[in-house]
């Protein structure tokens, strides 16, 4: 799972000097990156640096307070989610994100609601419970009830069923086991083999570099690196600050 | 209390505006209110103004005496209310204090026996009122049992205690003691109860909606005895309520807006022509009590309040004083009031009033 | 490996949980021994938090015994449990999001501290002050110690969830998934300071993670679930060659 | 509560309390019997706060409290036993009772456990009611006497006045310092995350049903003032409709804020008074003022307050972390 | 043994008004997770829209009907969704259980006010014809408000649970952050679910109050009544709505004839607090979600 710097990437989505946070507290100071198309972007960076405050604000879930964020050549800053669904993003948040008193089928398919007439959605679920099968068995018990991992497959299958240009995804593999892990970093590489574009954060990190074409350091709500994802990865400082450089040792 | 002629008499309404009395007290504060604007319309009483102002009660004894008290820093020349017995109880030595006449429209029977000498009765006691309803059922009906039926609230309670003790004396036997809750909307189990214990009759003592529920589901159970009821539910109100149901539905009237005395009918179509509703006893109650205050005032000649209270112990008005009065009324030295009442029945849809009991004290 | 102590901490004998007639654990047993370290691995939804909640009394298992100390506590108040010595944490987020991160640490270790009257006329903060600025300290937590916990980010809420476990001083610890989310170089922290408590305190470790890294580095025993039943058990290598442990839960 | 907010609120409680204790010199017989209310009522909306503000339990049972303490009172202080003894038989039964309506919370919660204490509410209502030979069912209790400590007679309205708000400062107190103690922490761990609390060796158990019994407590003292305040009862004041209105004194003063019953119980006491110069448009008034107040502050009038002072505070500093800039340590 | 017949078809009757009272709690729980303490008064007040349509605006009973639908969708409806529940939902469901309760009270004052302070007659739609089931008089009013209780629920159950739209609301209701970023339109779906519930309690009205009377205190007690409905029945299942009132129905008048007629009052809640005990979900009602 190698990534080719040759190819040509355009710009996708595009953040100028984006301002954003809670409250008083302002967490995006001026932050500006470029997404390449059709590629896998992966955002690093130590706990609370920012970066799901980042894909808070993409998907118009947190207010922009200033600068602009464009995808596709347009300005989507401070969109509302239904248009930047209608738009082909698409966004998984982090932690746990379901309908605890639906089921797993009714879940998924809400997945589908905005999804345009035509598109044959039992066609997609069945696709979507083919590639993760614990679904289907579970397809019929309230979605509560799934273990943490299960819930995480929830969610990731149910991102897919709009079939997304852009894919926001924050920490997927939190929860999953490695074969699990495996199986989604899978099905990423085939979504960006199909020109979508992933942007993804991930503390998980070593792995994620490791299928990501680019690589970008978050810190303190500011763009410090942004770099093809095997130079970050053999970076020493971001290894000893991020990468947990300690580990690679010990486990080695 | 007593004041230049310029200013206005000051008459203070505590009574029930909102909570479960809210409909009675609105009548009754409705019917004062109408009375104050006559007298104003015709010269005041002895040329000055009269100028009531309303208190909420909410229909809760702790909120009354708040309000008596308000009342009373406004040093008013008479109160008007409240009509729940508890209310009274609450309040009433207040005014006593501050030796302010009371008139109430409650009728529970140990008020009056308080040796409080500021409050008077707008109405029969309950006592009275059942007094007369015994001789009834003993002789008119000629019942050997009957079923009560009573609201527990404050004013059924009041008038079960009192019937109970008057049937005791007349030897007449009850059937069935039944309670029921005020709001109650469905009276299946209590129309079956009753029938059940075949009674010679039916006493029914309660609110108006409820009497009329209760008729109403008498009716589908075809209930054969007859319904006997104490002012309450022979009302027009309860008529209007019940349809058909209320037909036969008879009992005494302690004060009717349907008695067969002009000043009385006429009483009741400007109240009607007023408010757009017809007026219960607790309206004539308040009208007649604010008449009974000018016609007494009047024969005083001035306005004090010690002086009014003492007057009406065992005082009089009768229509020659004030033709509003409507109907002869003597306080005795409890300041329970005593007046004419009626025997009357439902006859298709209208209250008929068939004879006149006249005061006990005569 | 653990010294040959006698009787075993914890002792799980033959647990059963099942809902609704489907069982989630069904007959797992082991032991841990004083200073053991013991990691569980297994697919996702094999039953390993299940297990967890039934050890701890958040669950009454179906059947099946729990003994600390050769005492049995099976069907025990989680509470009652705690102040024998054994804390834990949660797979999912559990914080006190109202409660400022300091708050949250002192509430962790105030029912261990002195009697129900002391706790009402003492010290407002219990006597915990130092020790949940060591706290803070350890975990990079001070920068948000003041801010409310359900403001932190992801990985900071697993952080302050680890740090509550500690607060009490426990013998101890289960963890369920404490590296989720967590960053590298902070993971690398935490196994450090795991280890050190472990052989400074000589507290005993149950750890349920996806981490291999992780758990390879820190575990000195490892335990494997699959549908509810042990499939595997041993020291780290070994486990991780086993050719049943990588089918259902490495992969290849 | 961050410095400055403290210190505004010390300063405004310690005024409050100056103006309260010289209130009554200038009102006239009522004023002084609508702030003698206030105070009552305050003590009964503090212990819901307790509860629900800071434990998180729901209760619309705070009525039926305040009745029990009333009851309790009306019935000993007649029969001769002095008020301190009433006081505490009123309180402890409260407390008692509350404990024992605690269970149902060990196993529901919200709107469940609310209806359990709707419930319970309406049924001592009715043993209120039904009960003549113990509480003279409707006729209710007359004629019940203010105490006299140490010779000082409280039957003038001011005295009684002076000597509810008295026992007020003592409550308010007492649960400030509780609410500061771990206890206090511990109530809002019930209230924030139960199960987690579990875990940390919170024996939730023991705390919902301190939680229920301190609160209920409380109110049987309110109730313990009620009965000589009115100096006679019937069951109609202690409905439902009563438990609604002491929740709504929480929530419009601002649940799970000391301040908060203090101003709520002033707002739903004074505020109908107020508007009764609109006669029979009063209560649509007061109704409506009350729906755009919560609107408004849905946190309530010292969540409001709270938004304000942190408009004064300086912007909080961005959370730090280690930098790439900085060396590696 | 005619009695107990009649005390049961009779419960029933009472029961089948206050299902159909309980079934708007279950549907605000379910679909926007608010409780509405108002929810009696709600059905109190349409019946008057109607009478003044008549009254004042001199229309016949079946256009009056239709008026007063209207303006109970609009105030009751849209207006409550938009002026009350939108600034405090967010706020947890506390300030609006009191801000509804105010409204209760506001609701009650102005239709005193404005209407009137006594109970009125109200016209029936269905002729109040009674004939006999086993000895028993069952009336036409009767049979018509069950219908339409049983009606109402299997369609609601129904639109919940198959329809997409259905479950959206549920959705938006049990994670509304979530369904935003799912594109579900959260806010419509509330409004939809507050709109529903206008058009119910205004039918509800209509169909209660030749029975009821129409009087401005109505609400509270009935409000209560289906409160605990709801809750025995099982308050996240529409269908627990019927249950519940069905039987608290024939309770209470069991209660009234056969155990105490001063304590009528206290069998129904008794029953509540031990379901909610031993049956914390409601007869019929579905198990609470997963917790650790
Ligand atoms: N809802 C919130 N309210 C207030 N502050 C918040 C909120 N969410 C996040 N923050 C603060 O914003 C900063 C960044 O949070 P964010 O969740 O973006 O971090 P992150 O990079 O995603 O961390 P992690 O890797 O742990 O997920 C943190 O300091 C956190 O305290
Ligand atoms: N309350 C419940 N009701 C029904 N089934 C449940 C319940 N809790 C757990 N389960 C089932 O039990 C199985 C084990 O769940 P558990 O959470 O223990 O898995 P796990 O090993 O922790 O998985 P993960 O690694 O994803 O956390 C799962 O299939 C889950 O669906
Ligand atoms: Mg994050
Ligand atoms: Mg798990």
């Amino acid at each position: 799972m190698a990534i080719d710097p040759g190819v040509t990437l355009e710009t996708d989505l595009e953040l100028d000097r984006v301002v954003a946070g809670y409250g008083k507290m302002t967490i995006l100071n001026e932050t500006s990156f470029r997404v390449a198309k059709g590629a896998i972007t992966t955002v690093i960076g130590p706990n609370g640096a920012g970066k799901s405050t980042v894909f808070k604000a993409i998907f118009g879930v947190l207010p922009v307070r200033g600068g602009t964020i464009r995808f596709a050549g347009r300005d989507i800053t401070n969109w509302q989610p239904r248009d930047l669904l209608a738009a082909g993003i698409c966004f998984v948040p982090q932690g746990r994100n379901i309908f605890p008193e639906l089921t797993v089928r009714h879940n998924l398919e809400l997945g589908g609601v905005t999804a345009p007439r035509g598109v044959d959605m039992a066609a997609r679920l069945a696709a979507v419970m083919e590639r993760f099968p614990v679904l289907r068995r579970k397809a019929d018990v309230q979605a509560s009830t799934l273990s943490g991992g299960e819930q995480k497959l929830l969610e990731i299958g149910r991102a897919l069923l709009l079939e997304p240009k852009l894919l926001l995804i924050d920490e997927p593999s939190i929860g999953l086991s490695p074969l699990m892990v495996k199986e989604m970093f899978a099905v990423l590489l085939e979504l960006r083999d199909r020109g979508v574009t992933i942007l993804m954060v991930e503390q998980n990190a070593k792995s994620a570099l490791e299928i990501s074409d680019y690589g970008l350091v978050l810190e303190l709500g500011r763009m410090r690196m942004q770099d093809k994802a095997r130079t970050i990865l053999e970076d020493p400082r971001v290894g000893q600050l991020f990468l947990g450089g300690g580990l690679v040792e010990a486990a080695g | 209390t007593a004041g230049s002629a310029a200013e206005p008499i000051k008459i203070a309404d505590v009574i029930e505006l909102s909570g479960t009395g809210a409909t009675t007290g609105t009548n009754w504060r409705n019917a004062a209110a109408m009375a104050i604007d006559e007298i104003n319309a015709k010269g005041g009483i002895l040329g000055r103004q009269v100028q009531m102002t309303d208190y909420d009660t909410q229909t809760n004894p702790g909120v009354s005496r708040a309000q008596i008290q308000k009342a009373l820093d406004g040093e008013p020349y008479v109160i008007l209310g409240p009509i729940f017995s508890g209310s009274v109880k609450a309040n009433m030595n207040l005014a006593q204090q501050a030796e302010i006449p009371q008139f109430v429209g409650a009728q529970a029977e140990e008020l009056t026996h308080l040796g409080d000498d500021y409050l008077f009765r707008a109405n029969l006691s309950q006592g009275a009122g059942m007094a007369k309803i015994a001789n009834y059922i003993h002789d008119d009906i000629k019942a050997k049992s009957i079923a009560v039926v009573w609201v527990n609230n404050d004013f059924g309670k009041g008038g079960h205690d009192a019937i109970l003790k008057q049937m005791a004396s007349a030897g007449i036997k009850i059937a069935a003691d039944i309670s029921t809750e005020s709001g109650q909307a469905d009276f299946a189990a209590d129309v079956v109860k009753a029938k059940s214990a075949n009674p010679d009759a039916i006493f029914v003592y309660s609110n108006e909606e409820e009497s009329a529920r209760f008729l109403r589901e008498a009716k589908k159970q075809g209930v054969a005895v007859p319904l006997v009821g104490e002012t309450t539910l022979l009302g027009q109100k309860v008529i209007d309520l019940a349809g058909d149901a209320a037909n036969g539905a008879r009992g005494h009237v302690s004060l009717s807006p349907d008695a067969p005395i002009p000043a009385v009918q006429a009483f009741r179509d400007n109240f009607k022509k007023r408010y757009d509703n017809l007026p219960d006893h607790a309206a004539m109650q308040a009208y007649m009590a604010v008449y009974a205050i000018k016609a007494m005032t009047e024969k005083l000649g001035k306005v004090d309040s010690k002086a009014l209270a003492a007057a009406f112990h065992g005082g009089t008005v009768t229509p020659a004083m004030e033709p509003n009065v409507l109907m002869d009324a003597s306080w005795d030295k409890n300041g329970d009031v005593d007046r004419d009442s009626f025997l009357a029945e439902v006859v298709d849809g209208k209250q008929k009033i068939v004879a006149v009991l006249p005061r006990l004290a005569k | 490996m653990t010294p040959g102590v006698p009787k075993p901490v914890l002792e799980v004998r033959d647990l059963h949980k099942s809902f609704g007639g489907i069982g989630a654990v069904n007959g797992v047993s082991f032991e841990v021994h004083e200073g053991e370290i013991l990691g569980i691995i297994g697919p996702n939804g094999s039953g390993k938090s299940t297990l967890f909640n039934c050890i701890l009394g958040q669950l009454r298992p179906t059947a099946g015994q729990v003994t600390v100390d050769g005492q049995s506590v099976t069907g025990m108040r989680p509470c009652d449990l705690n102040r024998l010595g054994v804390s834990r944490t949660f797979q999912l987020l559990q914080v006190f999001p109202q409660l400022s991160v300091r708050e949250n640490l002192l509430l962790a270790g105030q029912e261990h501290k002195g009697t129900m009257l002391s706790r009402l006329f003492g010290p407002r903060d219990a006597g915990l002050g130092g020790a949940s600025d060591r706290m803070i300290e350890f975990f990079r937590l001070g920068p948000v110690a003041d801010q409310k916990a359900g403001g932190l980010s992801y990985g900071q809420q697993k952080l302050l969830d680890a740090a509550m476990a500690f607060m009490g001083g426990p013998r101890l610890v289960l963890l369920d998934e404490p590296a989720g989310g967590v960053n590298l170089t902070m993971l690398a922290n935490l196994r450090d300071r795991l280890k050190a408590i472990n052989r400074e305190r000589k507290s005993t470790f149950v750890v349920i993670e996806h981490n291999m890294e992780f758990v390879m580095a820190l575990c000195t025993r490892i335990l494997v679930l699959a549908e509810g039943r042990v499939i595997a058990m041993g020291d780290p290598e070994t486990v991780r060659r086993d050719p049943d442990v990588i089918e259902a839960y490495l992969g290849h | 509560m961050t410095g400055l907010r403290r210190l505004l609120a010390i300063v405004l409680s310690l005024g409050a309390v100056a103006v309260l204790i010289a209130a009554p010199f200038d009102l006239k017989p009522y004023g002084v019997y609508i702030l003698s209310l206030w105070a009552v009522t305050a003590i009964a909306v503090i212990g819901l706060n307790l509860m629900i503000g800071y434990a998180g339990q729901v209760s619309l049972a705070q009525g039926a409290f305040v009745g029990i303490g009333a009851y309790t009172t009306a019935l000993l202080t007649t029969h001769g036993v002095p008020w301190i003894g009433a006081l505490v038989a009123s309180g402890g039964l409260s407390f008692a009772i509350g404990w024992l309506l605690g269970y149902p919370a060990l196993r529901v919660q919200h709107h469940y456990l609310a209806f359990v204490t709707l419930a319970f509410n309406t049924l001592v209502g009715l043993i209120f009611r039904n009960e003549d030979w113990l509480t003279g069912g409707i006729g209710g209790i007359s004629g019940i006497p203010r105490p006299s400590l140490l010779g000082w007679s409280t039957n003038p309205p001011r005295s009684f006045y002076l000597f509810c708000f008295a026992v007020l400062l003592l409550v308010a107190l007492a649960t400030w310092w509780l609410i500061r103690s771990p206890w206090g922490r511990a109530f809002v761990a019930l209230r924030e995350n139960p199960v987690r609390a579990l875990s940390l060796g919170v024996d939730t158990r023991r705390y919902t049903l301190l939680a229920f019994a301190l609160g209920s407590g409380l109110g049987g003292v309110a109730g313990a003032l009620y009965a000589p305040l009115v100096q006679f009862i019937d069951p109609t004041p202690f409905g439902l409709g009563f438990s609604l209105n002491l929740l709504l004194m929480v929530i419009v003063g601002g649940s799970g804020f000391f301040l908060g019953p203090f101003v709520g119980t002033l707002v739903a006491v004074l505020l109908p008074e107020w508007l009764r110069f609109a006669q029979g448009y009063y209560l649509i008034i007061y109704a409506a003022l009350v729906i755009i107040l919560l609107a408004f502050c849905p946190t309530g009038l010292m969540g409001l307050f709270g938004r304000l002072t942190t408009a004064l505070r300086p912007v909080p500093a961005r959370p730090a972390a280690a930098t790439l800039t900085e060396t590696v340590p | 043994m005619g009695d107990l017949i009649h005390l049961i078809t009779a419960g029933l009757a009472t029961g089948a008004i206050y299902a159909l009272v309980a079934i708007g709690f279950v549907l605000l729980w379910q679909t926007s997770q608010t409780i509405n303490f108002a929810q009696g008064q709600f059905v109190m007040l349409p019946a008057f829209f109607v009478l003044a349509a008549m009254k004042q605006g001199g229309l016949p009973l079946w256009a009056a009907v239709l008026v007063g639908i209207a303006a109970s969708v609009l105030l009751l409806g849209v207006g409550f969704k938009k002026l009350i529940v939108d600034p405090m939902r967010r706020h947890g469901v506390l300030p609006l259980v009191i801000a509804t309760v105010a409204l209760g009270l506001l609701l009650e004052e102005s239709t005193k006010t404005l209407f009137s302070a006594q109970a009125e007659a109200f016209p029936a739609l269905v002729p109040s014809t009674t004939f006999n089931v086993l000895g028993a008089p069952v009336s036409l009013q009767d049979l018509s408000i069950i219908g339409f209780a049983i009606v109402a629920v299997v369609a609601l159950q129904l639109f919940l649970t198959r329809t997409t739209t259905g479950r959206c609301m549920q959705a938006a209701a049990q994670n509304p952050e979530v369904a935003r970023i799912l594109g579900i339109p959260v806010e419509r779906m509330i409004l939809l679910t507050f709109v529903i519930n206008a058009t119910l309690v205004a039918i509800a009205s209509v169909l209660i109050s030749p029975i009821y009377l129409a009087k401005f205190s109505n609400g509270g007690a009935l409000g209560v009544a289906a409160f605990v409905a709801a809750i025995v029945g099982g308050f996240n299942q529409i269908r627990g709505a019927i249950v519940g009132g069905l039987l608290l129905g024939v309770v209470s008048n069991l209660a009234a004839a056969y155990i105490s007629a001063q304590y009528r009052d206290a069998i129904p809640l008794i029953l509540l607090i031990l379901v909610i005990l031993f049956r914390p979900r409601g007869l019929a009602g579905r198990a609470e979600e997963r917790t650790v």
